[in-house]
């Protein structure tokens, strides 16, 4: 048999796409880090600075917006686990296979639709306290004041946020990506597409992951400095 | 205005170093020019020797050629790897004494800013983009720049410094030929970088001193420096008459200062230039930080005439040396 | 056309390839076939006429820089315009040419070949690679075509972000969007071998191109991220005149320096490893020897990738960097050479003992070995704290590198280009003008950069528009050797293109080399191999491993 | 086998929400220094949490487990050598002051033609 059309085995193309993903994710890491190294730089320079500056954000949204993410992360587990049910089966076609595989899809699709929109209440958050920042004055450059407070902000005030403004939106911009993808993945599950596939999900959810735990990691370093006296 | 002996304007020759640390530089380099090029040699009539004895058809012995042979292995890693390392530290050895700067050496304030320098002597004579010193003396250049990054470069005294705007950095030498040296920016910094260059003189001590005092009559940088002190009402706190519980700048420069969070630091030009721009960054230990910044009300300039004046303080304590 | 087997004695036991349909040059001649194909060899061809044309404009840049320097006066270009000379060279040689070139051109169309796999794990994203790349290049292009930048191919902040009036961001943003070219190429490559092996065909018994391209693809992935968003960081800075750069907010420049070459450094590792792998494929091949120490040279590319990431600092012991971690990154500096080393002792042994044909890849090889080994030797005197202190941001720095990449790279693959010409194009090269070529390039390329060693212990600042008298004579030697250079490097192109056409067919292993992109035809057919090939049970079976019955009689 | 596995996520769940809690809670205790020390590790430890079991670390082969491993060591390796520079450097000078905008307080600006220009 030529080796044009052979197939490869599910659970080479599993193990294919997962190691990929993960060599990618590696990327992105070390992309974010270049950002946590600058923050690490700024904060033991700088540290009244910082901790001034992080003051004036909104550690409300914050926090609220964080367990927003962790509570989409368990969906989009509990999706991947939901789609286990799809992998090629040696069960006999007939109706209870294609009922289990039907009901597997469904619940993949909840699952997924909720993740989705968790996402897109992350984003409506963000887009509020965005708002709120800009008019509390929080955006570097020549008008950049720290809400309210009379005289010059401290030295390194600026700089948090010039990292908080990339940082976050940076951070947006992954989320976005994400939620476009869960979104297609969603519909995709709900008119049982084929192309819906198990490794196809573990990916996008090893996605999604990804940019929770960047948020996990970005929420201690932009929000909670200076909160204690 | 080559100073080697070269052959005529268009082929020059760098010369013997013209400084302590070049000639250490200079014995370094000849030592690693040596090292690598008989390896380099060696390994080159080794392929050529290789090339010819063994080109395809040539009546050689060919039988069972060693594909592995890991006590050669370690040997060309050993080997190399001890090198190395004897190099490095020598290399580092000279090295560290580039940044130990002489207590003695002579303070030369130098501000790079775009496509000049300007090189101010303690007494106030102003060069730009020359610098004369005294044989035999170490000198010992603090570096500014007031916009892009540039680099003091002196290829005679095989020496160069990058000059960061935002920190001074120091580069000190101690001329040992008499003569004038090239003098490069090395860093580019912008159209007029190739433009930036200029040209260092070794004078004789006498002549030097003569040179110095010859100069146009400005007041001298530190005495700039107490006008600055003075209209910038920092003699209204600081000074020993004054009611207000202030530190003492006398003889401030090299002393041992002790900070409220416990840290102790020696007194440099840094520590002086923050703590005028940022007072409530290290408040000595014992006072409370009420000083007001002064950042935005002076410039590179201003500060450097306001260290040398702290400078001179220390002198007249200890009989104004230089 | 009769089938020239140049004659090399008896081949080592090649199973005859059964036809397996078209060749895939053969196979579609659309223009979707090529713009639009998942085959690796398609990808790897349209990476290569990418390369070339942007390894042409670097190289005009450079030829205008030469000219300018022929004179102590910058009397041919303005400075501003020489400014803008230098960046486009230093960008376009760097990232459009030198590290694309063999990982992307190469190592794309032969390591499905090598491991005896059908393509690269993730075919579509490959051809996704080469629009990234191709984007990428036009939007540095476009800068360049804007009005240039004059920042120099390293950006240092803050004359980057405070003081140049250049394209900085568009440069930057097409330089972004080539880095993730190479992140995604390095995903595919590594993946690819991880998974896509041949059965039996175990890690030691891969060809040492194979484990460069493995240790270049790690580089790739673990330091260009950092590349990018400090490049995303700087175009922030300057759009915004505020950023963590900038020394008036109490940022620092110096931070840029330490993430500007934590990837800037591996980056020249990864300009020089796939070189190592090519040149440890030519030189059994013509000396008809097994490589010498296989497992140490394998060794010794994972060690140069890892140690790479170590001595970044070996380029800021003079900026205003403290001078202990000036020490420990010279001594971690001294360590990536001992691999380096160690690869040049081991191509050298295996000439040792062996029949030696001198075609033209075996001259582009022994260059190689010879100009990187001056180019490493070099590299000690930069890594020696107190030498770098005079030499550092000179002309000997400048031919230092342009030893390795120039000397190095570039010779490795053209030495490739010769090697495999056969096998990509089914075609074979007039060697007589191969040879003369390959002699023009070196001894072109000698006397362009020896005399810039000489400058930079004299003392001639690098990036400097117009010179002082004294360094005039070095300057135009190395501007003579540049011309002899250029034409050294048109030639290839008439006579490999006249090769398409009018050269000999060569047959499936006209070298009669070891590896598995020999043992198909060539050009090979689109799924690569007619039948799954047998893993080989020995990696370079030019001469037979301790004990076994000799593969061929001597002195033949 | 899920419903165990949907157990689990659960329970991994329930422990992320909680230790969010904790790591707000204690932000608003004065520890000084502490503070930030204490955030990133329980940011850490969530992070190991959702790495290991939401992303399936756990069952996942040798290579992905040393892809995760290297990402983290590298960038170990880039805050720490870049760390040796700045533990180790002179004191980080204040912001430079911009002389564009101050006239210097002492010398009338020289004539246009002057050399001290």
């Amino acid at each position: 048999m030529s080796m044009a059309n052979e197939p490869l085995p599910f659970e080479l193309r599993h193990e294919t796409a997962q190691f990929g993903m993960w060599v990618f994710l590696a990327s992105e890491a070390l992309f974010f880090g270049g950002l946590f190294l600058a923050y690490l730089y700024g904060r033991t320079h700088w540290a009244e600075g910082f901790d001034a500056a992080a003051r004036h954000t909104d550690v409300v949204i914050g926090s609220i917006n964080t367990a927003v993410l962790l509570t989409s992360s368990l969906f989009v587990a509990l999706a991947v686990v939901a789609a286990r049910a799809l992998r090629p089966s040696d069960r006999p076609p007939g109706d209870a296979e294609r009922a289990r595989r039907r009901s597997a899809h469904r619940r993949v699709a909840v699952f997924l639709w909720i993740t989705a929109a968790l996402g897109v209440a992350f984003l409506v958050l963000k887009g509020i306290e965005y708002r709120k920042d800009w008019l509390d004055g929080l955006v570097p450059g020549t008008a950049f004041r720290l809400g309210d407070e009379a005289g010059a902000p401290p030295v390194g005030a600026a700089l948090f946020y010039v990292l908080y403004w990339v940082m976050t939106g940076l951070h947006t911009v992954h989320l976005t990506i994400g939620v476009g993808v869960l979104a297609v993945f969603a519909v995709g599950a709900s008119r049982e597409a084929d192309w819906v596939q198990p490794p196809r999900i573990d990916v996008a959810a090893l996605y999604w992951h990804f940019v929770d735990v960047v948020w996990i990691l970005l929420y201690p370093l932009l929000y909670l400095p200076g909160r204690a006296g | 205005m080559n100073d080697g002996n070269g052959v005529g304007a268009g082929f020059g020759w760098l010369g013997p170093a013209a400084s302590s640390a070049g000639e250490r530089a200079d014995l370094l380099l000849l030592v690693l020019f040596v090292v690598c090029g008989t390896v380099a040699l060696a390994l080159a009539v080794l392929i050529v020797w290789f090339s010819v004895r063994y080109r395809r058809g040539s009546k050689a012995d060919r039988s069972n050629p060693p594909s592995n042979d890991w006590r050669l292995e370690t040997a060309w890693t050993l080997t190399p790897l001890a090198i190395f390392l004897g190099i490095f530290a020598w290399a580092a050895w000279d090295y560290a004494q580039l940044s130990i700067v002489p207590a003695d050496a002579l303070p030369i304030q130098v501000l790079g800013k775009q496509w000049m320098w300007k090189l101010d002597h303690r007494n106030g004579r102003r060069e730009i983009n020359e610098l004369h010193v005294p044989l035999g003396r170490p000198v010992k250049l603090v570096l500014a720049s007031e916009d892009a990054i540039h680099s003091f470069f002196v290829p005679a005294f095989r020496l160069k410094q990058d000059v960061v705007p935002g920190r001074y950095t120091v580069l000190w030498f101690r001329p040992t030929r008499l003569g004038e040296f090239r003098l490069f920016c090395a860093e580019f910094c912008g159209a007029e970088h190739s433009k930036m260059i200029g040209r260092v003189v070794v004078m004789q001590p006498a002549d030097y001193a003569r040179w110095l005092e010859s100069g146009p009559l400005r007041p001298g940088l530190a005495a700039r420096g107490f006008e600055l002190y003075r209209s910038l009402g920092c003699s209204g706190c600081h000074d020993e008459r004054s009611t207000v519980h202030a530190p003492r700048l006398q003889g401030l420069l090299g002393r041992v200062v002790h900070l409220q969070d416990g840290r102790s630091l020696v007194a440099d030009e840094n520590y002086v230039r923050d703590s005028i721009l940022l007072p409530k960054k290290d408040v000595v230990a014992g006072f409370d930080p009420v000083m007001p910044s002064f950042a935005g009300q002076v410039t590179e300039e201003d500060l450097q005439a306001l260290i040398e004046w702290v400078r001179a303080t220390g002198d007249q304590r200890t009989g104004g040396r230089g | 056309m009769n089938t020239v087997t140049v004659d090399r004695g008896p081949a080592p036991p090649a199973p005859p390839p059964q036809s397996a349909g078209p060749s895939y040059l053969d196979d579609g001649h659309t223009l979707a076939s090529w713009f639009a194909t998942h085959d690796h060899k398609r990808i790897a061809i349209l990476y290569a006429i990418a390369i070339t044309a942007f390894f042409a404009i670097g190289g005009i840049a450079a030829a205008m820089m030469r000219i300018e320097l022929a004179t102590p006066a910058g009397d041919f270009v303005s400075d501003d315009t020489y400014a803008k000379l230098f960046t486009a060279h230093g960008v376009i040689m760097v990232w459009l040419f030198l590290i694309p070139s063999i990982p992307s051109a190469f190592g794309n169309f032969l390591v499905p070949l090598m491991i005896g796999a059908r393509d690269l794990a993730f075919p579509r994203l490959n051809l996704g690679s080469w629009y990234l790349y191709v984007v990428g290049g036009a939007i540095v292009l476009a800068s360049l075509f804007l009005g240039g930048l004059d920042t120099g191919w390293t950006f240092y902040t803050p004359y980057s972000t405070m003081f140049s009036n250049g394209w900085v961001v568009v440069a930057l943003t097409g330089v972004v969007v080539v880095g993730f070219s190479s992140i995604l190429t390095g995903l595919n490559f590594i993946v690819t071998v991880h998974t896509r092996r041949v059965p039996g065909l175990g890690w030691f018994r891969l060809p040492l191109f194979v484990w460069a391209i493995y240790a270049t693809s790690l580089i790739l992935v673990l330091a260009t991220p950092v590349l990018a968003i400090t490049l995303i960081l700087l175009a922030a800075e300057r759009l915004f005149q505020i950023g963590i750069f900038d020394p008036a907010h109490g940022g620092d420049p110096l931070l840029f320096q330490h993430m500007f070459w934590f990837y800037s450094h591996p980056a020249v590792y990864v300009m020089v490893l796939p070189a190592m792998g090519v040149v440890s494929e030519i030189v059994p091949c013509f000396a008809r020897r097994r490589i010498f120490g296989y497992r140490f040279m394998a060794y010794a590319l994972l060690a140069i990738a890892a140690i790479g990431f170590l001595v970044w600092g070996h380029h800021m012991f003079v900026s205003g960097q403290s001078p202990t971690a000036g020490m420990v990154f010279s001594m971690l500096s001294f360590l990536v050479a001992v691999p380096s080393a160690i690869k040049v002792f081991n191509w050298t042994a295996t000439l040792y003992k062996g029949s030696i044909r001198f075609d033209a890849p075996m001259l582009y090889a022994l260059g190689f070995v010879g100009l990187f080994t001056i180019g490493g030797m070099t590299g000690l005197f930069v890594a020696a704290l107190a030498a770098d202190v005079h030499l550092t941001d000179t002309y000997f720095v400048i031919s230092h590198f342009h030893y390795i990449m120039v000397g190095g790279s570039v010779l490795a693959y053209f030495g490739a280009l010769h090697f495999w010409w056969p096998k990509i194009t089914g075609r074979m090269y007039p060697e007589i003008w191969a040879r003369m070529a390959a002699g023009l390039v070196f001894f072109g390329f000698n006397l362009t950069f020896f005399p810039q060693y000489l400058l930079g212990y004299e003392g001639m600042p690098r990036r400097y528009h117009a010179y002082v008298p004294e360094f005039q004579a070095l300057n135009v030697l190395s501007s003579a050797g540049a011309s002899i250079l250029a034409i050294g490097y048109l030639l290839p192109l008439f006579y490999l293109a006249w090769s398409l056409r009018a050269g000999a067919r060569a047959g499936p292993n006209p070298w009669q080399a070891t590896g598995l992109e020999w043992q198909t035809s060539s050009p090979p057919p689109t799924e690569n191999f007619a039948s799954l090939p047998a893993a080989p049970d020995d990696v370079y079976g030019y001469t037979p491993r301790l004990g076994r019955s000799p593969l061929h009689v001597d002195g033949e | 086998m899920t419903r165990t596995l949907v157990f689990a996520l659960v329970f991994v769940w329930v422990a992320l929400m909680a230790l969010l809690a904790s790591t707000l809670a204690l932000a608003y205790v004065p520890l000084g220094d502490g503070n930030l020390v204490v955030a990133l590790g329980i940011a850490v430890v969530k992070s190991a949490l959702v790495v290991w079991w939401f992303m399936r670390l756990n069952e996942a082969s040798a290579k992905t487990r040393i892809a995760a491993g290297v990402a983290l060591a590298f960038f170990a390796l880039l805050a720490g050598l870049s760390g040796v520079d700045y533990a180790t450097r002179a004191r980080n000078a204040a912001p430079v002051q911009d002389a564009k905008q101050l006239a210097p307080h002492f010398e009338p600006a020289p004539p246009a033609g002057s050399p001290l220009r």
